[in-house]
């Protein structure tokens, strides 16, 4: 069966072959350290300076404001925690959201079971964080506001700059995580008063295995990674130099040309989302129709469960993902997708098509001619679903 | 991550369907925890001459309910009560650990459709004695 | 100047073409991330499986006894923070050795402002642990050992399975920071009692970007890096694949025919020693003679400063470390130099040279060429050196 | 890391070597911190005529150190003073943050000489005029 259709590129995306071949070099011959006097750490040093010139033009940050991390997990850790621990003084309180990815979310429970507290704020129905709620959840002990730049399951854009206007006048740090949002909006630290931003390179096209913090000069935290005094004595351990490279190059090609890219992207995803509404009955488009992310496609289709609908397709060579429970073996769906006043039965039929810069028109045509079978056949089997009323109510 | 057979009974499920006026049903699980099975029986003298089942859930959950009831057609009830989790997980050529759950709600489903059948006979010799 | 002799094994090693050539298809072809459903991600978790399977073997540990992590130095701080918060119910005491790597003892040094007691052992002039004085240091607040297998600098071998026993007797975690030893020592997690260990794949000839940590089953620790649900739930963030596939690959071939390379290393490593020996005066060979890495030279040189030695041999086209003060910037030498008891001003002098696969007696033989003079030179342009007298005693 | 002129002040340094019977010797840091600079001067009607330097330390220590000598050779006291180490440190291109201090050392050393070289002239002064 000839088909490879993927679309799962929010999980992670291909290296582009101009990425890889900028950081084959330093894996067989410029495998120097960083950190080392002679002229293989020296190249090995200018290769680094470079990589964090380009991630900070990307951001219109400075230099010396990007510290690179193993991966986006780790930025956020590292945002959160060590901010928090710095400030503990300040205060104790933080703002978040509730459909922040793990790494912000598991960060805050810890934090919770060690002295903090948390303002979890919900979103509506599409996603959204509305920023006044931010404003009325800051208490004087509020030291750190995180809000995601755009959710990775339903692709919904967040206000982060009037998110972060609120934090600035009231003087309290404000961290995004950007892991999904690089590459798909511009982005300006300056302008959006973000002060601290989490990025990772697999998901524009870089490889796995780097990631990045930008911190806004003179913002407080403590390290979280001991040892070794790389990344200006703040972030310890041997730079993984091929992927920072990768990352360098990366984010260069993603911040170029947003506009037409996004462009190409939303025409797809437009014609898959109208068409899966336009075949598919009982289906509900999840995420803001609009403020939403050019690749992302999110719908539940009701009665039928997406551990099962992802194998069908997958077997139709169209590879995507789920918020069902079962695709992680945990006991309840997405978070993301509660958060948003689904029930937990509809959450757990759930889709998401997330697509790249290689997909094309014919991928889409595709799909829309293979999903509404699979759906047909998986709600057949199901005990939800009568044929002729078209469904039963969940009970 | 599945099996051979987990992918086959996956994707061409034996038994899928309803039955008119069945002997038991059975219908375990529920939509918030993301699978239900229903499964039907038609049970002559001891004897699960049919079976069919609807099932609700993840690839696991489909390829344990096909599986298990392939298991118990044709056998008695007896013996059908002793087709444990274990022995349709086996058949099946092993499940994810995370997945094991599926195989008890199968078993469930089977123990809760022959108890609907032992009570409606039960009704049935309440009734004729009557 | 044709010369190029890589000397700087221990800071890190190119990664071998065999290695790179199984992590290539995992950035361009087989992108999958090892969460999903479809067939990339399966395909990723066959690789990332096998990795998990060739580490263990190499250590005689369970599959699933190994975490893959970001770095060595993010299994170190995982290993000591993790056991140390999760055990801090049982005791607050952490026992280690004053030469460990940053990556301990800086870790350490944050359990100690968070509430933990943590005795450095001292070390002998040749940089060995006694294992009586483990044994000795244990009081029953003692929740951990942390003892490393080699030491980076002077490359002495610790007695790990003596140091193991004592610990498991007194039913103690005992962790070793194995980042130099992997692919030099046999490690048998088994035999030596050994109830954590971390390794970090660019030190044995892989990629930088991947480390694991070793934790026998049932060892009580606390997550470090929260999110998703990867590693088993112990250690978040998307599998940096094609170096964990690399790692795996290394790892095999750094533990295949040990006595082999050992004894082609040690024959280059003594040839070297001997050299400096006989040709330089007022020189001091660091670590023990014989239980040292094969590949591990350590020497100070009297009156002159170690990062002015690396930056003339550097010209000669021969790359080489020092535990000069002056090539981190830091302000004091090698911690390790000051245990073995040099005077911080002999420490300044040192030079380390640490050999790989790739080096040749043709390097050694030139090696011994370019140094006298370079020491000679120096040591002309220092006050310290008197050409007539051959050096005054230091102020 | 180094500058191209650091690099070559480092390989080819100016000025290394000792004078018999100087007017003025300054000697500043210690061997325990990894840097020593000892500086000995020649000087005839307040010019410094010839300049000699020791250094042990970095190869920063040991290029400033010499373009330091070079940049005061030939100069009055007076206009030796007025060497700073920003000066040394921006004639060799710049230097790495972490090592400026070694700039500094130079800096320092040179006074050190001159001032040595001031005492003695007034103690000659002091003993002229007894
Ligand atoms: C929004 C968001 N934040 C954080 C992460 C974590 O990034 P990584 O898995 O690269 O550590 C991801 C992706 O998994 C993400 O989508
Ligand atoms: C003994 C030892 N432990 C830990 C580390 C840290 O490893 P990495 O820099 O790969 O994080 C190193 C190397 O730098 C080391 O030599």
């Amino acid at each position: 069966m000839g088909h490879s259709v993927y679309l799962d590129h929010a999980s992670t995306t291909y290296t582009k072959p101009e990425v890889l071949k900028e950081m084959l070099p330093y894996f067989t011959d410029l495998y120097g350290n960083p950190s080392s006097v002679h002229r293989y750490g020296r190249e090995a040093r200018k290769a680094l300076d470079q990589a964090r010139e380009r991630t900070a033009a990307a951001l219109n940050a400075d230099p010396n404001e990007i510290y690179f991390t193993g991966s986006g997990t780790e930025a956020d850790n590292w945002a959160v925690k060590g901010t928090a621990l710095a400030n503990s003084k300040k205060g104790n309180h933080i703002i978040t959201s509730s459909i922040e990815h793990h790494a912000v979310l598991y960060t805050c429970k810890y934090l919770e079971r060690n002295g903090f507290e948390v303002t979890y704020l919900p979103v509506d129905e599409y996603g959204l964080v509305d920023p006044e709620q931010v404003r009325n959840a800051i208490t004087d002990k509020t030291i750190l506001v995180s809000v995601m730049a755009a959710n990775n399951e339903i692709g919904t854009i967040q206000p982060i700059g009037e998110i972060g206007a609120i934090a600035r006048e009231k003087g309290i740090l404000f961290h995004t995580d950007a892991v999904q949002a690089v590459g798909s909006i511009p982005i300006d630290v300056k302008e959006m008063n973000i002060d601290l931003l989490s990025l990772s390179a697999h998901k524009f096209y870089g490889p796995k295995g780097a990631g990045a913090l930008y911190m806004r000069k003179g913002v407080k935290s403590e390290q979280i990674m001991h040892g070794g005094a790389q990344e200006r004595n703040r972030r310890a351990g041997t730079e993984n130099l091929p992927a920072i490279v990768g990352l360098g190059k990366a984010i260069e090609l993603a911040v170029t040309d947003i506009p037409q890219r996004n462009a190409r992207l939303e025409a797809l995803r437009n014609r898959l989302i109208d068409g899966i509404l336009s075949t598919v009955e009982n289906t509900r488009l999840n995420g803001h129709p609009i403020k939403r992310l050019a690749g992302n496609v999110n719908f539940s289709f009701e009665f039928i469960e997406g551990e099962a609908l992802l194998l069908s397709l997958d077997i139709k060579g169209i590879a995507g993902s789920s918020g069902s429970a079962c695709t992680s073996g945990s006991l309840d769906p997405s978070h993301v997708l509660l958060a948003i006043g689904l029930s937990h039965e509809i959450a757990h039929g759930s889709l998401r098509l997330t697509l790249g810069d290689r997909n094309t028109e014919e991928d889409i045509d595709y799909v829309l001619e293979v999903l509404p079978e699979v759906v047909q056949r998986l709600r057949e089997m199901s005990p939800l679903f009568n044929q002729n009323k078209g469904g039963r109510t969940y009970v | 991550m599945y099996s051979e057979q987990v992918m086959d009974h996956f994707m061409n499920p034996r038994n899928v369907g309803e039955i008119e006026n069945p002997d038991g049903v059975g219908e375990v699980g529920n939509a918030r925890c993301g699978d239900i099975m229903k499964v039907f029986m038609k049970i002559e003298n001891d004897i699960i001459v049919d079976v069919k089942f609807k099932t609700f859930g993840c690839g696991a959950a489909i390829a344990t309910s096909s599986m298990s009831t392939e298991l118990i057609k044709g056998k008695t009830v007896d013996e059908a009560l002793r087709v444990t989790n274990k022995k349709v997980t086996e058949a099946l050529g092993g499940l994810p650990p995370v997945k094991l759950h599926c195989s008890v709600l199968a078993e469930e489903a089977i123990k809760a459709a022959i108890e609907d059948y032992k009570n409606k006979q039960a009704e049935k010799q309440t009734a004729d004695s009557i």
